[in-house]
């Protein structure tokens, strides 16, 4: 490709990577705009930490029912096959490794797949975690949607967060407007460019990149 | 045995000062209004607020943060939108927060109920909220240790109880009210309809009444549940 | 009274004792006996640990259903305001101290409420613990049923148990056909005899016993 | 994603020697009959097995013992008046038993199936069945530390099915199935009925389809199953 990806496209992107059968746990935010890219084909069901399986598209109108929500309180809808339970239950799904993807926002990642996405460690900020660390923690496969670079320019993927980590070792995937990267033992990989090579990309990063297979 | 409560007033008059005080909802969806409403009229103070969150907007829970009645929140997303009321707490340093990671909460009341004493979790290993906890290795995993939160008393809001205390729920509005029920010393329960004992399927009762001791009729304009009887 | 108690008398005066609105888990065996003695105006719930809370009589008949069995394997009935759960959720009962009241058989109790009815240490006896342990650890109160003396006249209450234990400091009550016997912190109070009195029981057993107050 | 299998031979058919086999029920009810006898019928050996009970009479389970399929059983209840075949392997020695106490080990079960690492019961507590464990006080109270109990496959009965594999189940025949699907690394489960998706009611789902690999449809005369169409 030629040109870096739009939001959708990144959204798009991620959806289509998604292993048909999966169960997922999409983040607030970014990470929701790929259930808008998944197909039916897929059969790709979606879990909300606070309490259901099945969980469908975002209510509009009559739909609108307030004791059917998604973890960002907004309300949804029910497909077929769905199914509620309670708050340790619903946590046991993602603690007890039962999702195959969760994808989450990032304020950085670092080379090791630590994850920093809950707190900017500013020392007046109200922390808020949630259920950020037990998605961290407990999908098989944590993939980050986020930019690649601050507004200054720097990369967010970094030899070492500087950020409060939500999570150690866990990222297996970076998906950025610029390139995905995957996360193994060796480090990290770029499986794919939009709109620069990748030595350009690697020019404006501190960390080591391997090439795709 | 189970008490029927006439009001809400009724159902939460002996809650005392210093209280840890469970309360379910997240988000709107389970958040018992009205039993928190009254517990704000009954006045107990110094309370311990065991909740998803910290209050949202200018009522309930937020509303009891600002009569300075919690002196402490453990919650899992204290920070949102409309939590004016705890912020200003908070940087006023007159409530005090422990901040637990959501399953980690969800996992340590349940813990409270089932008689647990402590377990290891991966969650949170290597990040700030397990400074000053145990660690240990598992298989090579780091854990953290945590402990049980057990509460005094419980405020929950379920769908249908019947006349004793078995409980079933609506949707999403379920989340922290079986475990909370579970892991109180005591817990109020505001449901939209009391049904005669019997006609709740017993495959289908999500709290089972030994968890309920206080249950108290708010109609609150849901549909009317589903029970055995008309289902038959 | 002027003669030590039959074992309906006994399972009787147990039922009598036990608080109306209790929660109730009647172990295998003579405990058994004690459903037969609970009044409807008790209002006691009964919980057997394979899963149910609202257990009725034994099924007979038509009634039979092998999948509504109690921890005895017995085929029971279900009462209205019945609820099933899973073996975990059933053992969070009794083992998160929700159980008003256990009452379990016994080879021996000591004076400070430990528990042995499990396994006779007999080098050849293949074990089985089933509930025993989580029942005796969580009830509220602990009654043992058990005939007070062994076939060669020694007493089972004794100053600490021979047999393996079941668990520590749990038992509260001790019903046998002479006597009934409270453990506190204080020791083993005598309660009432039958057929016997407080100085005859005190001279057949090896611990000491105080008085009713 | 889900498979539906046509037989319990198919059902079973990847099981590899050395396999632990999470196997439900309590007694008859749950117990997943048609299931183990395709085991049997499979081959696979030195299985670690965990159940409540040791097998009863010479059919399913026992008949697996018997055969000498069985390593090592994991279980709270080994010994009653029909278990002379496993009786008679532990006796000679060619049987492996590890006793946990029922509670125990229904909360490992539990544990494996939500990511916890160990946790503090004080079930066992001065007994010989935690000789050899960590122990622990806490709040004055003795505590055993407990491990999770994972299994490479689960063989469960349920009552009905969807296409999407959430489970209902029966009376006290619900017992072990639910945990066990949870804490399998690949859950079997056998069933009396299947049903279209959007037929079971999504409040009454007790194993949501995330924990189902494979069903297979046995008909064991049980009564047809409620489901949300015909309730409704």
């Amino acid at each position: 490709m030629t040109t870096t990806l739009s939001r959708e496209q990144l959204a798009r992107l991620v959806a289509g990577d998604i292993a048909p059968g999966s169960f997922v746990n999409l983040g607030i935010g970014q990470p929701t705009m790929v259930s808008n890219f998944l197909t039916p084909a897929q059969h790709v069901t979606l879990h909300t930490e606070n309490g259901m399986l099945g969980m469908g598209p975002e209510a509009v109108g009559d739909q609108i029912d307030p004791d059917l929500i998604n973890a960002g309180k907004i309300p949804v809808t029910e497909l077929p096959g769905a199914s509620y339970f309670h708050h340790a239950d619903s946590f046991a799904i993602m603690r007890g490794g039962h999702l195959d993807v969760c994808v989450l926002g990032a304020f950085q990642v670092s080379t090791t797949g630590d994850l920093a996405n809950w707190h900017t460690g500013a020392p007046d900020a109200i922390p808020a975690v949630g259920g950020a660390m037990d998605l961290a923690t407990g999908a098989k496969d944590v993939y980050v949607m986020m930019s690649l670079f601050t507004r200054d320019g720097t990369a967010k993927l970094v030899p070492a967060c500087t950020y409060p980590l939500t999570g150690v070792g866990c990222v297996t995937r970076v998906y950025t407007n610029e390139a995905v990267f995957l996360i193994d033992d060796d480090g990290v990989r770029v499986r794919e460019t939009f709109g620069l090579t990748f030595e350009e990309l690697a020019a404006r990063m501190e960390i080591p990149l391997l090439r795709a297979g | 045995m189970l008490t029927i409560a006439d009001t809400a007033e009724q159902a939460v008059a002996d809650i005392t000062d210093g209280s840890t005080v469970l309360i379910g909802g997240f988000g709107p969806a389970g958040q018992p209004v009205e039993l928190i409403e009254a517990l704000l009229e009954q006045g107990a103070r110094e309370l311990v607020v065991v909740n998803n969150n910290a209050g949202n907007g200018e009522t309930g829970l937020a509303a009891l943060i600002g009569a300075g009645r919690v002196r402490k929140i453990i919650c899992s997303f204290p920070r949102q939108s409309d939590s004016q009321i705890f912020d200003a707490a908070y940087r006023a340093g007159t409530i005090e927060l422990e901040l637990v990671p959501q399953g980690n909460l969800a996992e340590r009341i349940r813990a409270a109920g089932a008689g647990i004493g402590g377990f290891f979790t991966p969650t949170g290993y290597g990040t700030i909220l397990a400074e000053g906890k145990e660690t240990r290795i598992i298989n090579g995993r780091g854990h953290v240790f945590e402990t049980p939160i057990a509460g005094d008393v419980a405020l929950i809001k379920a769908l249908t109880a019947d006349r004793v205390g078995n409980l079933v729920y609506r949707k999403t509005a379920r989340n922290f009210g079986p475990i909370m029920a579970a892991a109180a010393g005591k817990s109020i329960v505001q449901v939209s309809t009391i049904v005669d004992t019997g006609r709740l399927d017993p495959e289908n009762v999500v709290t089972p009444g030994i968890y309920v001791n206080t249950i108290v009729q708010i109609n609150t304009g849901h549909p009317e549940p589903a029970t055995m009887e008309e289902n038959q």
